[in-house]
């Protein structure tokens, strides 16, 4: 079971101000482990973030985003009080969804 | 890869499964994007193959695109890089890294609504230039910028 | 003889050491000499008897890396004796290697191959040619050190002695003594020697 | 990034001849390193820190929230800028990885090697190496608890006692420790932390024995994520990594070197404001 994530949703004025952090390896399937085996490639492939039942931002991935990967970005029409929900899916499989509530400025 | 998605949600036919879905509002527009990751485009070993997998002929340099980035990064596992587009109408914003062992980084979808900007952290393999290349008004248009990576470490 | 000399140092350094210490340090003393026997572990080729310090060590840690006159000239009088120099003659060797072999950390560590050679990791401390910007500044630019001096065999010679045995040049100098330790073989040193002294080396351009 | 670490060599030899003067360099690796203050994630392993140590484990099926660390049992706050500390229940200087190990053992019924070897691994990833620390696909549950423990002290200014005469002894120890050369480069900590402004090759070395400033702030930023590494490191492994590259034997996880050495770092660096887990290269 994958870790939560770290969202920050905060109002910027007339927008919603997102800043998320994933727990994930990332692992680029081109890594040595100490016993010398090749380290599978294990990464998040896509990303969704939905606000009010409409997608705000979608992302596909590949192994050359940073481990434990951020991602900062804009939206409107949210407000105070309203949820933001964010999923991802690796290539392995794995998922996880976490939202957050949007606060004020 | 938005040209070939589309002519894959029109003909494919496990996609168009999805496409029905999609239609049947079972999946909003977003998420099949996020499902539909795009293989042969994250295989692509060059920025002209990357461009042509997202579906891409061409692409013209463009100055309202902006790359914020460091020119020396420290180390080369994170590299924050955010990019912002002026252009009107942005569908989607891609970080292509040239050297990497893989071209294509990340391609995000940014619906009407949302500002075309992003900010990331990607690994670079070495000094390279980094490309954001940028699909506006069914247009592919981008920015580049060099970024060095450094050494560090005392027992390497 | 070689013998002798060094039994002479290790008691010319006991004494000091007897000067220094106050006797309320002795228990700090043997705590520290506990810790270190019971705070480390072999691991790979770095083994527990690294924690022994020769003279040099030994001194140089008890004054805090400066020591007095006296001591400071034992040191290096004792340590130019332990410099040798290749049978084959030439002290200049192919800047080319010694380039790979500056730009290299590795080796010594636990981590390491121990049956991969050595680097010297000159530019963790020194800056070299100029294109390498990633330099430490622990020791003194060796920009141009070759194009400033010349390469005269008194310079070959005091370069590779240098890279030998620091401590024979500059007592409790922070410079690894990388042929007296065993860390760079001599003809290793000789294509150091030649980056630093060779005109085509790009330290020298 | 080993992958990356492959093409080091090769890298270096190729990094091209460029006119940014070095001070242009220095500059833009200070921007590098603002861009990344942006968000940290050692964020993440404080969140599964804080969750482990009120997760029942080991034999005994217990928490840590009766763990003293020095300011009464289950008291967190502020706790990491008053260690090392003397424990009368152990008759021993700690810090804050040792006295987890003691938490371990008394409360939740671990062996001392179970709880400094940390095998229990929060992804079920069977360990690779037997090295305390989180690894390529293996998480340490001690880093994750430090990088809590020493969250709760953010903020706050660095304030070890040196009432205890074992307190004394450990930061005059700590003190020999950090001056004692010894192994085949010669190498004590002092050979690379003393002086203004040394580098080894980019990076920036505090200067541990002349400035008060340098010490704080090193000290007041371990723990850290390590962006090089894509890992939240401790002091102790901070400790442990130094001494490796020093060429010494490996130094052992919370022995009493490295928590004398880590008391002699704390009092060099009193009074600083304590800024971790930090954000570092």
């Amino acid at each position: 079971m994958a870790d939560p994530m770290r969202i920050r949703a905060n109002m910027a004025g007339d927008k919603v101000e997102v800043r998320v952090l994933m727990s994930h390896e990332m692992e680029t399937g081109q890594r040595k482990d100490a016993s010398g085996a090749i380290v599978p490639a294990h990464f998040i492939q896509t990303v969704t973030v939905t606000h009010a039942g409409k997608t705000v931002l979608s992302a596909q991935w590949g192994t050359s985003i940073s481990k434990n990967p951020f991602m900062h970005f804009r939206f409107k029409g949210g407000k105070p009080g309203d949820k933001v929900t964010i999923s991802w899916v690796d290539n392995k499989g794995d998922r996880r969804t976490d939202e957050v509530v949007i606060g004020g400025g | 890869m938005h040209r070939s998605r589309r002519e894959f949600l029109q003909s494919g036919s496990g996609a168009g499964v999805l496409a029905l879905a999609a239609a049947a509002g079972l999946v909003r527009p977003g998420e099949a994007f996020a499902q539909q990751w795009n293989k042969a485009a994250f295989d692509t070993k060059s920025v002209a193959d990357t461009l042509k997998a997202l579906g891409g002929s061409g692409s013209t340099e463009s100055a309202q695109i902006q790359i914020t980035a460091p020119d020396i990064a420290e180390n080369g596992a994170v590299v924050p890089i955010t990019i912002e587009s002026g252009l009107a109408r942005t569908q989607t914003i891609a970080i292509l890294i040239e050297k990497n062992p893989n071209t294509l980084s990340a391609d995000f979808e940014i619906p009407a609504g949302t500002d075309p900007f992003i900010t990331t952290r990607v690994k670079m393999a070495e000094t390279s230039n980094i490309y954001a290349v940028v699909q506006a008004d069914g247009k592919y248009f981008h920015a580049v910028k060099e970024i060095k990576v450094t050494l560090g470490g005392c027992g390497g | 003889m070689q013998l002798k000399i060094v039994l002479a140092f290790a008691l010319g350094g006991l004494s000091v050491v007897g000067c220094a210490i106050r006797p309320s340090d002795s228990e700090v003393e043997s705590a520290t000499a506990r810790m270190l026997q019971t705070s480390f572990k072999p691991r790979g080729q770095a083994t527990v008897d690294r924690l022994n310090q020769d003279e040099v060590q030994a001194v140089c840690s008890l004054y805090k890396g400066e020591p007095p006159e006296a001591a400071r000239e034992k040191i290096e009088k004792a340590q130019q004796t332990t410099i040798r120099y290749p049978n084959s003659g030439s002290l200049l060797g192919d800047w080319r290697q010694g380039e790979r072999i500056a730009q290299s950390g590795v080796g010594k560590q636990f981590t390491d191959d121990p049956g991969r050679p050595a680097g010297g990791g000159c530019y963790n401390c020194h800056q070299l040619a100029p294109r390498e910007l990633s330099f430490g500044t622990i020791g003194p630019s060796l920009y141009q050190f070759g194009k400033l001096r010349g390469s005269s065999e008194a310079i070959q010679k005091y370069a590779y002695g240098k890279i030998y045995n620091s401590e024979a040049f500059s007592a409790c100098s922070n410079m690894p003594r990388f042929g007296h330790n065993g860390v760079l073989t001599e003809e290793q040193i000789t294509h150091l020697v030649a980056l630093l002294l060779d005109p085509d080396s790009p330290v020298n351009k | 990034m080993p992958f990356y670490r492959l093409l080091a060599p090769v890298l270096a030899a190729m990094l091209p001849c460029v006119s940014l003067a070095q001070q242009d360099t220095q500059k833009e690796i200070e921007r590098y390193r603002q861009l990344l203050q942006e968000s940290n994630p050692a964020e993440l392993y404080e969140a599964r820190g804080e969750e482990l140590w009120k997760t029942r484990r080991g034999p005994k099926s217990a928490s840590l929230e009766s763990c003293d660390l020095g300011l009464g049992p289950g008291v967190v706050k502020g706790a990491y800028v008053q260690l090392p500390r003397y424990f009368a229940d152990t008759d021993r200087v700690q810090d804050a990885e040792s006295r987890l190990v003691t938490c371990m053992v008394t409360l939740q019924g671990f062996t001392p090697e179970e709880a400094k070897r940390n095998p229990f691994s929060g992804t079920g990833v069977p360990m690779l190496t037997t090295d305390p620390f989180s690894g390529v696909g293996r998480r340490s549950v001690m880093t994750d608890i430090v990088a809590w423990v020493a969250s709760e002290s953010r903020g706050m200014k660095i304030a070890p006692r040196m009432s205890h005469p074992k307190e004394r002894e450990a930061y005059q120890a700590g003190e020999r420790l950090f001056f004692y050369r010894a192994g085949p480069h010669d190498f004590a900590c002092v050979s690379c932390h003393s002086g203004e402004a040394k580098r080894i090759r980019l990076q920036t070395l505090p200067d541990l024995v002349h400035s008060a400033k340098d010490a704080q702030r090193a000290f007041g930023t371990w723990p850290g994520y390590r962006v090089s590494e894509g890992e939240l490191r401790s002091m102790q492994w901070r400790l442990w990594e130094c001494f490796r590259q020093q060429r010494f034997p490996e130094l052992e996880f919370a022995s009493d070197a490295s928590i004398a050495l880590t008391m002699f770092l704390a009092k060099r660096a009193e009074g600083g404001s304590f800024d971790a887990p930090s954000l570092k290269r």
